[in-house]
């Protein structure tokens, strides 16, 4: 047991560190609209490209940089510290590739992973339906042998970034059996007549998420990924990357923990006393912020164990359950610090302010994806503690 | 003793019920927000006569009493109405201006029958709070009051300034150069607000209200809001029963699993306690009893925060498709955000609570 | 909508409150052991039926007073207020007697109903069993036909007063059919050798609670209730007496909050300052508060809705959801400020005090009693909001 | 950076287990209690030489540290072992005098390998408050310090006295008549706890602590407190998952309803936070890493409320079985409450979070 940097880690850590802070000032502001955001990014990932940082996780022969886990976290610790931009490229270069690397053909290999390394490429991914959410295995989306491919017919949702994405991990049924037998795993290029990307406003109003629906759309016959009927064996391995993904956390809550207690001190009660001096908020400042400590310790928890080579344990399936109404009690009770001027439209307030607003939002949409915190907790009743099943 | 509604106040329930599914159904309101402009929904209220219920005939109101208010307020919030002008109108203005020998009639007078008289408070904190930042000389106000409820489209603020124990109620119209009002729009764009700055704005002193009046017309506001939160909560939990009953997943209705079931029952629980409370609360406050304001604290607290909590649960159950702005759950969960902090939040009415209790 | 008693019932409760303030007064103190307080009770209860105060609920030509809800809530209400005894005669004159009333046949009203009104008999239940908690239906305890009666075999527990009881009203299986068709329902006298009562000692150390074994007891022909394999139905008859009085409820929880300000205002943080000043202690309080209210007042609803004729609206499936909580986080909060000697032997401690502990535990007790928190939950989802089965 | 156990430590856990199962199983627990003498689980843990698990070979000990002294107390926590002599003992008293020079060594000298020392301070505060109501003069101590773990049956008392900003530590002996111990019953009957009341009594001061080392020495017994909070919950999530698991209720087993697995699922959610808390401050502790006082405190508060939840979810989830006194639950159950206020509410541990936040 110990908390600190090896050595070689902690030398990863000084060049990143070096690294990070000659490039990132460099940096102009990110622009709001995604599409925009997107040609301002692009460089930004051939710069990490050139200098090693990107496919951290991948294979050198693939191009990536193998790095251990523990350097992984290293580095967006240090992105973090350092206000790198944000990943736009979390499905190609966090899902879909490791998927390819992991079941592709060569040729397929040959011919994205590259490109996704570089941010030529961006990727989404066609998963959930209208009529299937918790519940993948009920997709209705079909796939019909169409020449030397297949034709794709269906709809699918909650698809972020399909405006933006050049090609997208897509499953459908080809119609093997009844359920999880009947569904493959394809690559679908975006850019093609039959795949039409409308944007989903969520309750805010902005757009992260889009409808896609898929009328007539076409997929060449090299593009099948892993056997044909095989498609569940394949997404199980794209959804064991976003569980990962998910549970060592992108949220930082640690910073979210220093901007609440910087909000407490700038404010005063209703009694005209510091509100830091009230003890209600006290303890619970104090129940958050303890609550934040142990979420990051659990991530180091389950960088170790990665890290040896180990399966997670029970403490990396607990995560998100332990994570998402944090983020979202947190979220409220900086709502509750501003008050009624914290419900006002972000547009118009004050961008300290109004992330507030955004997150609390947006907290309420991550305990949606990605499993429900009910999925969520049958999954650990089940699998972690061999309760029965329903 | 009896709890239950007569005869009267359920035909008048449905009755705005009907109306409200009639003029200001969810599609209307959609477009309404979309324009920017609420403006339908006032013509609505006035042609329902509903500024004047709870207002005493001979004040040229419909009659009935608290209770009533709440009823209608309950419908308000299940069908989230833009209702702010109601709030702010006959809650507030009226319902402090009432206090005051004659102030009910000179209001009206002032207003001709035409324009909104607006109560001019911080909307975020109790209105017996009244202004606090504005001063007044030789009959002139100046100051910045932020975030007044429906200041935007109203032709009169009428504005309690601090004084002593209690209130100095102040009548402002609106139009001159002396009152500049910046709208602010909110998440909740059923709702209008604005910051009201006053540059030795001319003002009529129509009366004072000592400390116990202006904490009974505060309690009025919180009532109804406690109420309107109410209604939404019982909206949502219908739309959340009725979703999760169509909704297939794994082969089953979404409704038959444990966990759905529970969160569900656990919103009902809520549900019914903030409805014991808010109905105590307007029957207590209608008749004077004397603990009345403590009740409507009591309801104002916990109905705002059950209604929170019934947002949620709902949120959760109806999974991503409620997250979207198409769904009309997001109308009702906004409202339920922006109910808790109106008029002084569940942890400020603790406090007086707690002040009442004497713990120390 | 009114909440002042009308002009008879206020007649009524002057009439009980005068009548409890000569009486009560003259009571010694009640003894510890249940046993003792059994015979202490038994004049109280004498008084109070020649007073006309005893079977407020049962109808005039059953010995009872036919009062309407709101008296029996007014005289209960005034019991409190003037200290009067707890009723030792809750499963006689509360559950049995009504069921009697509903099912009995004329020659078992005539021998049972008057002697419990008078509290010569004292009752208990023999329903639950080792195997059959929540699922009333699995109990396996056997009536087998034996000469003019019954033979009754199987084990009975979680059964209260039965040390005292005269009588019992027991479920047992007659054999028509699986689960609840095979139930008959009889009247059990308890003084007899093949009726065995072992105390079950709680997790406090006390024995609220006993087991019963039936080895070889008789029940005489003339002792069922209701038809033979109906058992069920009458069954259902006394829980619903049974639920009615855990809705109205039986913890004064405006005493409580009274209590726990004193405590509070007795109470010094570890700053020196009153503890009353300490804003987490006075959120909290608040919040107390505010929730027992609203359990008292829709204790009122449910009342008014009785006192009309009508069946309970759905407040009162409601009411043991929100009292169970309240009571337990009641207590705990009081112990919170009690801090560690909170926890000592409450037979040690100040009554005052150790009444909170032992509190603490009784609520857990309810909140296992009378349907677990899950199954009210599922019956309140099914019944009120109309959700399907599981 | 590595969070896992090594595999001594590993070892060393399972043969604490395995040594407790055998000589301290719940059977013999009951029996001690019944008889209400603990002494033969001292003999155990003196036999075992747990006494020295997280003490320096130099001093006598066992060696190890901070983690392996946190692995014990989780698995005495597990067994509910009565485990107050080394918590009030090697984690109270010869943890306080370790930090002086040459304090440990003169502690065992006095002791000479045989009594107990214990830590004389009122159990339901941190330790390093001290004892309060305690007056010094000549080198004669006078005073009353309530609750004292496990003061009955100790030989020797050592006795932290405010002074400036740090404490004098004073060793007093039992035994005189100017030492009074009265005993003091608890629910959890697994505790022995006692009112001490010096007269005049005779001590040596050995030495003084400033404020930073008294906060050190009571950060590692508030951490043995959390861990063995956690073995608790580990303990009762177990038996309750076997429970449910067996337990058929409706032709099925109580495991298979969601409602059921869902708390089980949030139990276990609180239980691996908890561990993660427990196991870095015990580490960080252990380095004198300068976060490692703070992260005891939250290991604390978090640990011992995680296992409160979890001993209200594993008697919900019993059914009246778990409400016996002939169950084991209620051992487990009892401790679970005590710990939370033993040496210190998790309030008081957020109120000194507060504190080092800077809220103001």
């Amino acid at each position: 047991m110990d908390f600190r940097d090896a050595a070689e880690d902690a030398a990863f850590r000084e060049t990143v560190r070096a690294w990070l802070e000659s490039e990132v000032p460099r940096l102009g502001p990110a622009p709001d609209k995604l599409e925009e955001r997107v040609e301002w990014w692009r460089p930004w990932q051939r710069r990490l490209y050139e200098a090693g940082y990107a496919g951290l996780a991948w294979p050198r022969e693939y191009g990536g940089r193998g790095a251990s886990v523990l350097q992984q976290a290293i580095f967006y610790e240090e992105c973090d510290r350092a206000g790198a931009p944000d990943r736009l490229d979390v499905i190609g270069a966090g899902f879909a590739g490791p998927t390819l690397i992991e079941h592709g053909t060569a040729a397929q290999k040959t011919r994205f992973l590259d490109r996704i390394l570089t941010g030529e490429d961006l990727w989404c991914q066609l998963f959930s339906e209208p009529g299937a959410g918790s519940d993948l295995a009920a997709l209705a989306t079909r796939a019909t042998p169409d020449g030397d491919g297949w034709r794709i017919d269906g709809q699918k949702v909650w698809t972020s970034a399909a405006q933006v994405a050049e090609y997208a991990i897509l499953l459908a049924r080809t119609g093997e059996g009844e359920r999880h037998r009947g569904i493959s795993f394809f690559i679908l290029p975006m850019r093609q007549p039959g795949v039409d990307v409308r944007p989903l406003r969520q309750m805010l109003g902005g757009a992260e998420f889009n409808e896609v629906f898929l009328d007539g759309a076409h997929v060449p016959g090299d593009l099948l990924v892993g056997q044909l009927g095989g498609g569940w064996k394949v997404a199980m391995s794209t959804l064991g990357y976003e569980r990962a993904a998910i549970a060592t956390g992108r949220v930082n809550t640690l910073r979210l923990l220093d901007e609440l207690i910087a909000l407490v001190r700038d404010t005063r009660g209703a009694d005209g006393l510091p509100l830091g001096q009230d003890a209600f908020v006290r303890q619970r400042l104090a129940e958050l912020y303890t609550r934040m400590t142990l979420q990051r310790l659990t991530g180091k928890r389950i960088l170790s164990t990665l890290a040896e080579g180990g399966a997670p344990g029970p403490e990396a399936s607990t995560a998100k359950l332990f994570t998402t109404p944090l983020v979202e009690e947190i979220c409220d009770f900086a709502l509750s610090v501003i008050g009624i001027e914290g419900q006002e439209e972000p547009a118009d307030m004050d961008p300290a302010r109004a992330k507030w607003l955004r997150l609390a939002y947006q907290a309420r949409g991550t305990s949606i994806a990605g499993g429900t915190t009910f999925i969520q907790r049958n999954i650990l009743a089940e699998r972690v503690l061999g309760m029965p099943r329903d | 003793m009896r709890f239950a509604f007569n005869e009267e106040q359920e035909m008048l329930r449905d009755a705005i019920r009907v109306a409200l599914q009639r003029e200001a159904g969810l599609d209307k309101i959609r477009r309404w927000v979309d324009a920017a402009d609420l403006s339908p929904f006032d013509a609505c209220a006035v042609g329902n006569a509903w500024v004047g219920i709870g207002v005493a005939e001979e004040l040229g109101g419909q009659g009935g009493g608290r209770v009533e208010q709440a009823l209608m307020f309950e419908e308000l919030g299940r069908a989230v109405a833009p209702s702010g002008v109601l709030l702010a109108g006959a809650g507030g203005a009226l319902g402090f201006a009432v206090r005051l020998p004659g102030g009910a009639e000179f209001l009206r007078e002032v207003l001709d029958g035409e324009g909104t008289g607006v109560l001019c408070v911080p909307a975020g904190r109790p209105a017996d709070e009244g202004a606090l930042q504005v001063q007044v000389a030789g009959g002139r106000l100046s100051g910045v009051i932020p975030m007044v409820l429906e200041a935007p489209g109203a032709s009169h603020l009428l504005v309690p300034l601090p004084s002593g124990d209690g209130l100095d109620l102040w009548l402002v119209p609106d139009g001159g150069s002396d009152v500049d009002i910046k709208p602010r729009r909110m998440i909740d764009r059923t709702r209008r607000f604005g910051d009201v700055r006053l540059q030795q704005a001319k003002g009529i002193r129509i009366g004072r209200l000592d400390r116990g009046a202006a904490q009974d017309a505060n309690a009025v506001i919180a009532l109804l809001v406690a109420a309107e939160s109410l209604g939404l909560a019982r909206r949502m939990l219908d739309m959340t029963v009725e979703y999760v009953g169509q909704r297939v997943q794994f082969g089953v209705p979404v409704a038959s699993f444990q966990a759905v079931k529970h969160a569900a029952a656990e919103a009902l629980v809520d549900i019914e306690a903030a409805h014991s409370g808010v109905y105590y609360a307007a029957w207590a406050l209608q008749e004077g009893q004397a603990d009345g304001v403590l009740h409507a604290w009591i309801a104002k607290a916990f109905a705002t925060e059950a209604a929170v909590r019934t947002a949620d649960r709902a949120l959760l159950l109806h999974g991503a498709i409620g997250y979207t702005w198409e769904h009309d759950l997001q109308l009702f969960y906004k409202r339920a955000k922006l109910n808790l902090e109106l008029f002084g939040s569940p942890r400020s009415y603790r406090e007086r609570m707690a002040e009442v209790l004497a713990l120390h």
